[in-house]
C-alpha cells in the first residue's frame, strides 16, 4: 500500500488534459504550491478548477491562468486577477460562480456520499435559475449536487505514509474537504512524519482519503494582504 | 451631520449584545470589531473557519497561514477554534450566529439585499455573503445611505442582482438607523443634525416615520 | 456568556416532561453518565431519547428505562437490556429502529443546517416504508430529515468554558454531531481545562455548538465487553 | 468436510489485497483478521470511528474509550485515526471501504441479504448494517450454508425481512465458496471433501455449476 510518492512532478504525471480538477485553499492560504507549479510545467490544458479563489496573477492558480491552461473555473470569489479578467471578457475563459458554503458543502456530500444537498443560499438569485427548490418547515432551499472531480489536490501541515493529514491554523478551509472528494486525492505537506506520530485523536483527514502524499519543497507561503497591528 | 465610517461602525456595536457570535463582512463592517461595548463578550466568526477571531498581529508575528475572510493576517484568541468551510457554513446555516453584519449596494424594504454583481462590471463574485443571508438570523446592513452619484440605496424594490431575499433586519448609514417591518422601512434614529426631512429626500420609498426621531447616541 | 454550570442537577433543571433530548455515546462508551443520573433523580418523564443505543439493565439510559422515564427510544441497536425489552413487547415502550449511519447523519444535518440528507441506507427494506425515494447516477436514495432535539446531552474528555471541547479515542462517535444538535447542548467533561488550554487547530466542537458545560464527577465508564490478548 | 467457523474466516482472508480498507462485522467476520496473508497490509475501519483498528489490548490497558463496534476493548495502531460517526458512515457511503464482510440468516440468489429482524422475535437493530450493505463495493458473507434446521441461506428470495437488496458479491460457508452473477449463484469452490451434490442439495436456489470445482485451498 505504498501512497508516498517522490515529489509533485511524480504526483500529477497522470493527470490529462480535459480533466477535473479539485485545489484546496482560501486566496492563497493553505494552496498546494507545488502541485500548481508542477502542472504549469507538465502544461496540461482544458482544465476545470474548482477552488474558491482563482489566485493572484503570479501565484496560485493564477499561474495556471496564465499558461491558458484552465478552460472553466468554479469558484466563490475570483478576480484579485488582472489575467483572469482579460479571458473571461474574451470569452477564453468560462466562470461559475457559486456560494462560498454551497461549494464546501458539495465537496463534503462528495465525501460522504450524498449525492445532494438542501441549502437556502442563494434562494431567489440567479444562482438558483434552472435548480430545484423545495420547502422544508416553511422555508425554500435548493438542491445542489455533490461534485464529481477526477482530482482532489490539498495542501497540508504534515502528513504520514498512510496519508493522514492535519493542517495549520486557517490553511485548513477547504482543504479536508476537497481530500475527501477527489476520485484520486493528492496531498502536499510540509513535513511528512513518520506513522504514529500523529495522534489518532487529532487527525483532521484520515488516511483513507488520501490516495497519494509527498513532501512538498520551497513553500512561499504568498500573504496576500499583511495587516498588523502597533505592538 | 452625516456620520463616517468608523462613526457607523460605532453605532453598529452598540446592537451586540453580550454572548453574541458576530460574523462581520469586509469594509465598515469589520471596523464594528474596534467598538465592542466595555462589559459585553462578543466572538467573532470568520467564515474561512475560524471562531474567536483576535486582533492583527504584531510586526513579524503575521502568519500566512492565519488569516481572515477578508485574506488579512489575523491572530486567535484564547479559546479560539478552527474548522474546515463545511462546519463554518454549518454553523451559519443552523442559525448558531447571532449577528451578521455586512455592506450592500442596495436594499429594499422588504429587506431584500443586493451587495456582488453590477450587470456589465466584472464580476468577482458572492463568496459566503449568499450563505450568510440567506441564514443569519439577525443581519444588519452598514452602508452609505446613497451612492456616489446620491441616489438612495434603500429601495422600494432592488435594481441590482440580489444576494438573498427578505433577509436584512437593520440598516445603519450614514445618515439614519432604519428598521426593516413588515411595512416596509421605518427610521428608528438620525445622525446628530440631520433632519428627517433629509432622510426622506435620501430614501426612494416610504419611510415610516412615528413620533419624534431620536439623534443617535455612541 | 456564562456557560459553566455546577453539576448535572443544575445543567438538566429545565428539562421537561415529554421533550425530546439526543444523548451522546456509542454502547457504553462516551455516555454522559453525570447527565442520566441527574435525569433519573429528577424523575423527568415521557422521553424520547435519540441515542445510537439504549444502555444495559443497570446502566445508562437503561436507568432511565427503570424508572420507565422513556415514552419512545430512536436508536440503531437496543436489547442488550431485559427490562427494555419487557417494556417494548407489553407496549410501554416505543422503538423507532434506523439505521446508524442515518442516525448519525441526520444529527450532523441539524447540526449544518441541513433539513435533509439522502442516503442509500435501507433501500429496499422496511425502513423505506413512507419514505420519499430517489435515484441519482442511477441509485436509488431515501431522503431522511434532520432532526428536532429539545437538548443535546454528550460527553467529553476536556472542554474550557467557552463549551469548546474535544473527546477521547472512540468516546467520540455520536457526542461531536449530537452536540451540533441540540436547541440547547449541554457537556459533561471529565476535565474543565482554562480558556486557551485546548490547541484551537484541535478542537472537535467548537464552543458555538455548546450553550451549558459542567464538570463531571465519578465517572464509572463501565466495559461492555473486555477482550484482550495473552500478552 | 464441513469447514469450521476458524476455517471459513481462514478462507475469506485470502480475498483481502494490499492496501485493502475492510470493515469485519461481528461473529466470524471478526475472526478474518486473525487470518491476513503475510505481505498483505489491510487498515480495519470500525464503524463507530476507527480506522486501524489492532489487536485487543493485554490485560489492564484495556480503555473504556477504545472499543470497536462489538463493544469490544480494543487498541489503535501507529497511523489509526479517530473520527466520528457520521465521517465514519460518510467514508462507508462514499465507497471508501473496500470490502465488507459480514454475516447474514438468508441471502437471495439477487445478492439481497437479510441478516437483522426475525419476525415474532425481539428485535435489537440493524445498527451500521444496512449503511454497509447499501454503500460497500464489495460485500462477502460469511455464513454456515444451512440453518439449525437444516434448511438452506441461499434462497431464490429471501423470507426474512431485508437488511439490503443486490449488494452481496460472494458467499463464503462452511461447505462452499459462492459468487453472485447477473444469472444467480455460481459455485467457484467447494469444502475439502464434500461434493457438488450435497452443496447443490443444500442450496434451495438454482446453482451454477461450470467445469470441474476446485476445492478450497487454504
Amino acid at each position: 500500500m505504498n501512497k508516498l510518492y517522490k515529489n509533485a512532478d511524480d504526483a500529477v504525471k497522470d493527470i490529462q488534459d480535459g480533466q477535473i480538477l479539485m485545489l484546496g485553499g482560501f486566496g492563497l492560504c493553505g494552496i498546494p504550491e507545488n502541485c500548481i507549479t508542477a502542472l504549469v510545467k507538465k502544461a496540461v490544458k482544458n482544465l476545470t478548477c474548482i477552488s474558491n479563489n482563482a489566485g493572484v496573477d503570479d501565484f496560485g492558480i493564477g499561474l495556471m491562468l496564465q499558461q491558458k491552461q484552465v478552460k472553466k473555473m468554479i469558484a466563490s470569489y475570483v478576480g484579485e486577477n488582472a489575467e483572469f479578467e482579460r479571458q473571461l471578457l474574451s470569452g477564453e475563459l468560462e466562470v461559475e460562480l457559486i456560494p462560498q458554503g454551497t461549494l464546501a458543502t458539495r465537496c463534503m456530500a462528495t465525501g460522504y456520499g450524498m449525492p445532494a444537498i438542501f441549502t437556502p443560499a442563494g434562494v431567489g438569485t440567479e444562482v438558483a435559475v434552472g435548480k430545484e427548490v423545495r420547502n422544508f418547515n416553511g422555508k425554500d432551499y435548493l438542491m445542489e449536487y455533490a461534485f464529481d472531480a477526477d482530482y482532489a489536490i490539498v495542501k497540508a501541515w504534515k502528513g504520514d505514509k498512510q496519508g493522514n493529514l492535519i493542517y495549520k491554523d486557517t490553511a485548513r478551509n477547504f482543504n479536508p474537504l476537497m481530500a475527501m472528494a477527489g476520485k484520486i486525492t493528492i496531498a502536499e505537506v510540509e513535513e511528512l512524519v513518520e506513522d504514529g506520530e500523529l495522534d489518532p485523536n487529532f487527525i483532521h483527514t484520515p488516511g483513507v482519503y488520501v490516495h497519494r502524499i509527498f513532501k512538498g519543497e520551497n513553500y512561499e507561503k504568498r500573504i496576500e494582504q499583511k495587516t498588523i497591528r502597533k505592538s | 451631520m452625516a456620520l463616517n465610517k468608523f462613526q457607523i461602525a460605532q453605532r453598529i456595536a452598540k446592537e451586540l449584545q453580550d454572548g453574541f457570535y458576530v460574523n462581520l463582512g469586509i469594509g465598515i463592517p469589520t471596523l464594528v470589531a474596534n467598538y465592542i461595548p466595555l462589559g459585553i463578550d462578543v466572538v467573532l466568526q470568520s467564515e474561512n473557519g475560524l471562531l474567536g477571531m483576535g486582533p492583527f498581529p504584531i510586526e513579524g508575528e503575521e502568519s500566512a497561514d492565519l488569516i481572515n475572510a477578508g485574506k488579512q493576517t489575523i491572530t486567535t484568541l484564547p479559546a479560539s477554534s478552527i474548522f474546515d468551510s463545511a462546519m463554518s457554513f454549518g454553523m451559519i446555516r443552523s442559525g448558531k450566529i447571532n449577528l451578521t453584519v455586512l455592506g450592500a449596494m442596495e436594499v429594499s424594504e422588504h429587506g431584500d439585499i443586493a451587495n456582488w454583481k453590477i450587470p456589465g462590471k466584472m464580476v468577482k463574485g458572492m463568496g459566503g455573503a449568499m450563505d450568510l443571508v440567506a441564514s443569519a438570523k439577525n443581519i444588519i446592513v452598514a452602508m452609505m445611505h446613497t451612492n456616489p452619484a446620491g441616489e438612495s440605496k434603500l429601495l422600494k424594490k432592488c435594481s441590482l442582482p440580489l444576494t438573498g431575499t427578505n433577509c436584512v433586519k437593520k440598516i445603519v448609514t450614514d445618515i439614519a438607523v432604519v428598521e426593516i417591518t413588515a411595512s416596509g422601512f421605518k427610521l428608528l434614529e438620525r445622525a446628530p443634525g440631520v433632519s428627517v426631512e433629509e432622510i426622506m429626500s435620501k430614501t426612494a420609498a416610504n419611510l415610516i416615520v412615528e413620533g419624534s426621531i431620536p439623534e443617535m447616541k455612541f
